[in-house]
């Protein structure tokens, strides 16, 4: 049956070797009666391999994916490419089907390469450690609040900006719910620019939270921002997009604490928002408050060098309730996947992938400017993502008619507007944000330009 | 056979000006950086990346995976773990590129075929823990935890009760007072007994007004079913408290008992482990939870719902439930992780997966009935799924140490148990051999443990002899830690 | 850390009444066989086959994938293979259901993407060989080899002439004197000189008017290009007989010289040589052939061929040549194989496959201008994309052969050099680094060439010591076959 | 530049090393100029990973498939299920990426694999030996008759039938063209049998070449075949159908002394006709006239059981043009994914699959013969595979109607009958080929007889 190996045989000389009459015996002995269940599980039928790999094909084909529709989607997860090499590796059995390195003597190959991940991040970054992976750019944000809170203990205020991605801070929201600290939201200015969050900063600030590029695609002051955190005595967290540092300067070259990102785009499947990969990066000397596993160099008991998982007192197995985080599982298998798209990128790779991006972003913006019905938001300098505005639709309306037409043209940010913590200001109404990646071509950003304009016009516009 | 190179790190590979992926020229005009951005924001060089040929990165890596045990390659009995069989299928299906490549901010419309199949899920683990509220959301075990914490911080909050600590078992994964105290709650423990199950003196007694939670694992981190649950779930609701279980073995009760029918309020899974989804070496999991109906307001969101259309065709839609906590992280959940639970729960169906749990218990029960003439097992001749071995009367005769029979596991081509976990037990030996290793393999197995202990002190202590490295120093790398490669020093190639 | 169990067959891990592949029911009636089918038909039981879970079938075939040396794990400088990186990409692009999910009888209609690529793939081997006509169906080297040679008499034929003689190098590959004999053809050899060139004289005393075909392999076998070409070309085809290129050396020449311009009228391809195309332990590879224009009428079909249709849009159709052959195989050729070649090509383009070849040919030279003052190099001190070494010095002053030689280098983390090939040089060590090996890995290689000389005899002469196992007794497998398992005996584990 | 390791400065160190100024001057010292090509190789431009994996994917997506059709295409090559486990072995580089195993000691696994192959083989045949692998059935089958040939060396017929493959057939026949032996192919009987060929058996005859089931799906009476040609001192050739030995008696069974078969149904992807895999099995006493490679045991220095590559003097390797054949690079991979496909079934999953091709089949011949417009030619017993008339259409023109509704529905036989060597007799014409696999459903089977029914007919049938 399926995956399961005793014979009949097996089962009666197991059996007798344990001194049971049946494996019922053994379950009666254990389990009390009274909450045994006395029915069969009521799920749908087992299926064959034949069957089901057919049934869910076809499921499959029923979706729209970045196969069948060209995809101007991102909003924290892109369609980069992925070189078939990465695939390959992280399909080996010996990397997906392995645990946690517990047993170092028989892990040194994802042992090295968590190290040789560890490294790439802080090439990355510019900061000097980083972390084995988190969950995701989500999650990695909070951790980076938390861990800043639990350096700058006498502090209780988090300052973000109502530009950081709304997922994020919802996350953050709900993890600080039962805590006692105080989480502001800064309003960015009519640029979408985070700038009024340094007047926000105080004594009482343990950290600051920004997102560069933002969710709306813009730039922010970086290093302004950390220059007044670091004078209030409060650490800076950025989050950051991998990609976009093959051309904009590092977070540890602006002055920056604590880096995190979404790695999905490195290399991972966009797979409906997960497993993707949580980065996160600091300061060396906070490295004994930094979340998550660490691996580290060491020797073996012959002088040759290898690897192990260290600085375990920081983890939950070792001090329990006193642990840096609760995290367990993380996502090495992600973090592999990362490591080997960032080797085959290199320096000049990572480069041209974002010049690319922002080549071929800029010629869209221009097609979306040349055409009156659309207003592109914010002119200026964007690495892979820009705002476009449309009076004259039902955003939501003008979506889903491109997605018919084979394009997923960008995210409906009406729903994202409000005015909760996590919720986008008021000036992105009747917008869409589009993100375009270096897989896409000049005819697909025209058929992406045309699609939208030929879509039915709103009788009258809102207002 | 090791290729020598291999052993190099990526960086000292690395080789000015070489290259990997290259590039057509654009086929857009070529903007004017300098023009277009402030110079401050650039970066002079690319991030010093190490430059390698495709052929160097494939090597590479191919060649550390071969430094790996793994399932595929080895008997895996690591305690508390479920390092079962990863089924090829479920690979191949999750990768298609109508799951795989999916962006998250698609609409529901465009998804319908996959926004089934997780509604299926949501379904299948409601009726297999007898909890009818789920969600898919948390990336692992412990972030499940986390979530269920939030749940029940907001449910007693909801009620204007003032609950503030959470218990938990002495025989816990350290991951449980660890999500209390990240949820907000003060912890305290409750101590096992001698059989190894809650000691229920010590539960009446920091049970009380402020309890918001108790985290029971059950079966227990010692692999045992704890037969005083229905005393249990009575004082704890009784207090005013919600039960939370840690399904991290669930593999052991699968269509046997449900946790909901015998006091669970909340409880995560660990689809990496009971549902085959691959460790990944480390991750990635999924934490998905399933609460009682009056929690379910509270889960995070969002969460697949069904409508009937107007030809009562089944519509499926993402929906935020009424008093949710928000979310726990970007996007639906870890899709990939899901995809694959779906897939092996729909292979085996009900009947099959109470053979999985049966066989569990009867392989685990098998191994110890032989593992128990070689090592102490403290808690009887009788387990669920695993089973807690102690080499603390190896280490009195012999000086051996649980570490040095693991190191030792190794040299015979089998994965080592978990060891030192749970804490309750001297030197522990915490063996999980899961439904798809053969009588042959756990015969081979204890045969390697028999002979491990009738070995010379000496080779044990100094095992591992057949890996790649002998024991590294742990106390040196975390005296003095080296994190990154700066310019560590090379290996040496000799045969 | 090796598997124990991983060195059993797949037989002696069989248990009787074992399942991995199973069956949901039948959807339709299920027919009566003893009444449909004569009893005489039926077989009682299905064949003996072993009786395995799927865990077994994975654990086991990737374990024994462990014991190979490959190119994506090892330096692999097999003379004469051209073992290169085989891309990735290749592979995941010829995986792609429209590719690698057509039936062969599909109608052309249906497939117009996939001849498009097989079209311009006849094109590319037409430019790169100079040689206009093309065939895609032979299914290997050697197989394209005897389809060129049945062009050739059936060219003859055509033309009344009675040629039954091929003559070939005594440096050849096996294949080419023994294709000739399967084409019902009589062999002659003509000789090497002392420059390992054509012996003219020989050439011209062999060459008469019962010669069909010459077989050339130009880069000879020695790596070297006979700069007596010209004077070749003349005396052949003076004699009324055809110049076949034996092409396993095209890696060297992409782009630099073409076969049909030195005076080629067919030759072969082997795309898992030049093209990239993995060797799969063995196979599969293609043999595609060129040929020149008045022979084209002759090849095997079907062939890709274009048309315009009435919109003036190209068509592709499948068409059989006036006077063909007929078919040397069944259905269309080893498409898979084709595919990866064609993807290759079309990441390089023409530059490219020029640098290609430089960059193998720089590589060679590189090598040999370090293993010369290792070796005895008796053809000089240059050479195209392999070189042949001789260990007969080192057999005169220490008794090492070649052999030795070659099994030694596997413990230092390499594939062995291919030796006592060619025949023509003793001793033979032949190596082929190809143009997908960094500088670093070819002076590892030679440092360990150097090292293994300055070896004690006797660990060289045990070598391998770092192997699975040592060297094989070649002898006894062929005095007694043992070409099955019945049961033969059993490993047993210790480690 | 692609997959290149070299930089500038490699190459001049490489250059000093070797003494030259440039690799031009290497290749000038080496190849005339006259025959040096002085301009580019006329190509299309080099294509980055990206740009050509979206062309590609492209290209793939407008060629049917059994992916986007349903298929009933058989004739040699079927739509088998292709286990997951299969993909996953075969794409372990280990073995896709690895050489023939030359060298013994680094290729233990390779050669294991063959020898397991080869005892996979002879258990499914019932014949006493097997190669490591042939290039597919069209030339194992000839390669058989070679076979027969230098066995019997002073006899010069070979006999087969037309309903033999007609691709074998025109093989063998392309193969025999320069030989001096007769190639007699004897006409089918009335219901598609090859019986009639038993009278043209005589002392000349060296072989006779039989298919079982034949390419009509037609099962054959081999035994008697094999007693005649055993009785004129004949041997006789089995082309098989692997799947059909879950039900039907095996040819070591039947009298035969060569078995040779199409691999492909054993866990190998179509791929329009290659890779493939040439099966050869024969009786233990003609293995020294087998041709290709044979993996065999023995012991290593130590005693330990090991593989090699054994009886290599039948090679040309070692025997040039005395050799049993020419064949150098074989089908290892193809011999890797049919044993792993033959481990996963194992004797009942053989034995079902058979069994559900069966059922499915006479289902399906059920289905067409309820339609008055159809005519199933030969009732009666079939694995498989069977014919089906259409005197109403174009039989080309009606598997276009098909295939335009996503049924790829048989094969047409019309273009396949003639009077040359490798012809179907006239009885087919207006017929095609229908091959039912157990990976179809009754839904699929149904809506293919409903699609074809559907089709038009012609105004005038012919006659
Ligand atoms: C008993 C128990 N609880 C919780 C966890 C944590 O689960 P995860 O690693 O998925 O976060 C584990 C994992 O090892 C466990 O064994
Ligand atoms: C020089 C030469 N010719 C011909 C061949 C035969 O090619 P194949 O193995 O593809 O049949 C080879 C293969 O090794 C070769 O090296």
């Amino acid at each position: 049956m399926s995956y399961l190996f005793h014979t009949e045989e097996d089962r009666a000389e197991m059996l007798g070797s344990i001194g049971a009459e049946s494996v019922q015996q053994l379950l009666d002995a254990q389990v009390p009666a009274s909450v045994q269940l006395k029915r069969p599980l009521k799920l749908p039928a087992a299926t064959d391999e034949i069957n089901l790999t057919r049934e869910l094909t076809q499921s499959a084909a029923t979706n729209a994916s970045t196969s069948s529709h060209v995809c101007f989607l991102g909003g924290g997860a892109y369609d980069h490419f992925i070189p078939a090499v990465v695939d390959e590796i992280a399909s080996r059995g010996e990397y997906y089907t392995s645990y946690t390195p517990y047993q170092a003597e028989v892990s040194q190959g994802n042992l090295q390469v968590m190290f040789e991940y560890e490294t790439l991040i802080t090439q990355l970054t510019g900061l000097g450690v980083s972390n084995a992976s988190l969950y995701d750019g989500g999650s990695a944000a909070t951790e980076a609040v938390l861990m800043s809170l639990a350096i700058k203990r006498d502090r209780s205020k988090v300052i973000t900006s109502d530009v950081v991605h709304p997922h994020y801070r919802e996350t953050l929201a709900a993890y600080l719910h039962n805590v006692d600290v105080e989480l502001v939201v800064v309003p960015s200015d009519d640029d979408g620019l985070s700038t009024p969050m340094i007047d926000a900063i105080d004594e009482q600030t343990a950290c600051v939270l920004i997102q560069h590029p933002n969710y709306v695609g813009r730039l922010e002051s970086v290093a302004s921002i950390a220059a007044a955190a670091k004078e209030a005595g409060a650490l800076t967290i950025e989050s950051f997009d991998p990609i976009s540092l093959g051309r904009l300067k590092r977070p540890g070259d602006l002055g920056v604490d604590i880096a995190v990102a979404e790695g999905q785009c490195l290399g991972n499947p966009l797979a409906y928002g997960g497993p993707y990969l949580g980065i996160m990066a600091c300061r060396e000397d906070l490295v004994r408050r930094l979340p998550g596993r660490i691996a580290g160099q060491t020797t073996d008991r012959r002088g040759k060098r290898c690897w192990v998982l260290t600085l375990q007192t920081r983890e939950q197995h070792i001090r329990r309730d006193k642990a840096t985080s609760n995290i367990c599982s993380n996502q090495t298998l992600l973090a592999l996947r990362s490591s080997v798209y960032l080797s085959l990128l290199g320096p000049h790779g990572l480069r041209e992938t974002a010049d690319q991006c922002i080549a071929k972003l800029s010629y869209a913006k221009e097609c979306f400017e040349a055409c009156e019905r659309f207003e592109v938001l914010h002119p200026g300098a964007a690495v892979k993502e820009f705002v476009v505005r449309d009076l004259s639709a039902d955003v939501g309306g003008l979506m889903d008619h491109a997605s018919q037409s084979g394009v997923l043209a960008g995210i409906n940010l009406d729903p994202l507007v409000g005015d909760s913590t996590s919720s986008l200001p008021d000036r992105y109404q009747h917008c869409f944000l589009v993100a375009v990646t270096e897989q896409r071509t000049r005819s697909e950003i025209q058929s992406l330009v045309r699609t939208l304009e030929s879509a039915p016009a709103l009788a009258s516009p809102p207002t | 056979m090791r290729n020598q190179q291999a052993s190099q790190l990526l960086f000292e590979l690395s080789r000015p000006g070489r290259r990997a992926h290259t590039f057509d020229s654009l086929d857009v005009p070529e903007p004017d950086l300098e023009q277009m951005f402030d110079s401050d924001d650039l970066a002079a060089t690319p991030p010093p990346l190490p430059e390698l040929a495709e052929g160097d990165v494939v090597r590479h890596f191919v060649g550390l995976s071969t430094l790996n045990m793994s399932v595929d390659t080895h008997f895996y009995p690591l305690g508390s773990c479920t390092m079962k069989y990863n089924p090829k299928r479920n690979e191949r299906i999750a990768s298609l590129p109508g799951f795989a490549h999916v962006h998250p901010m698609q609409e529901a419309s465009t998804i319908q075929g996959l926004l089934h199949c997780l509604y299926e899920l949501q379904e299948m683990l409601a009726e297999i823990s007898g909890l009818p509220g789920v969600s898919l959301q948390p990336a692992a075990g412990a972030h499940g935890e986390l979530t269920a914490l939030f749940v029940a911080a907001a449910y007693f909050q909801s009620r204007g009760e003032n609950r503030r600590v959470v218990l938990t078992a002495d025989s816990a994964h350290g991951t449980n007072p660890a999500s209390a105290q990240m949820a907000g709650f003060a912890t305290k423990t409750v101590k096992s007994n001698g059989d190894g199950l809650v000691d229920l003196d010590d539960l009446k007694a920091k049970l009380g007004d402020d309890t918001a939670v108790f985290m029971l694992t059950n079966p227990n981190t010692l692999g045992l079913f704890d037969r005083q649950i229905e005393t249990i779930n009575h004082l704890v609701h009784e207090a005013g408290a919600l039960i939370y279980l840690d399904g991290a073995n669930m593999n052991a009760i699968l269509g046997i008992t449900r946790p909901g029918d015998f006091g669970a309020d909340l409880m995560h899974y660990n689809p990496h482990k009971t549902f085959s989804g691959p460790h990944g070496g480390g991750g990635p999991g999924a934490g998905p939870i399933c609460v009682r109906d009056f929690l379910a307001p509270f889960l995070p969101g969002p969460i697949v719902t069904r409508q009937m259309d107007d030809d009562g065709q089944p519509i499926l839609e993402l929906t935020t439930p009424e008093h949710s906590i928000g979310r726990v992280r970007s996007f639906f959940g870890n899709v990939g992780v899901l995809m694959r639970a779906y897939i092996y729960i729909r292979t085996y169906g009900g009947d099959g997966l109470r053979r999985v749990s049966e066989d569990a218990v009867l392989g685990a029960n098998y191994l110890l009935s032989k593992v128990k003439h070689i090592l102490d097992v403290p808690h009887g001749d009788r387990c669920m799924h695993e089973f807690v071995a102690s080499a603390t009367r190896l280490k009195k005769q012999s000086g051996l140490s649980a570490m040095d029979l693991a190191k030792r596991v190794l040299d015979y081509g089998f994965h080592a148990p978990t060891v030192y976990f749970p804490l309750v037990v001297d030197e522990a030996v915490m063996v999980e051999p899961t439904e798809t290793e053969s009588k042959q393999t756990l015969d081979a197995f204890a045969e390697a443990l028999f002979r491990i202990t009738e070995e010379s002190d000496d080779l044990v202590h100094e095992a591992p002899h057949t890996t790649r490295i002998s024991r590294p120093d742990d106390v040196a790398a975390a005296r003095r830690p080296v994190l990154k490669w700066s310019d560590a020093s090379d290996e040496t190639a000799t045969p």
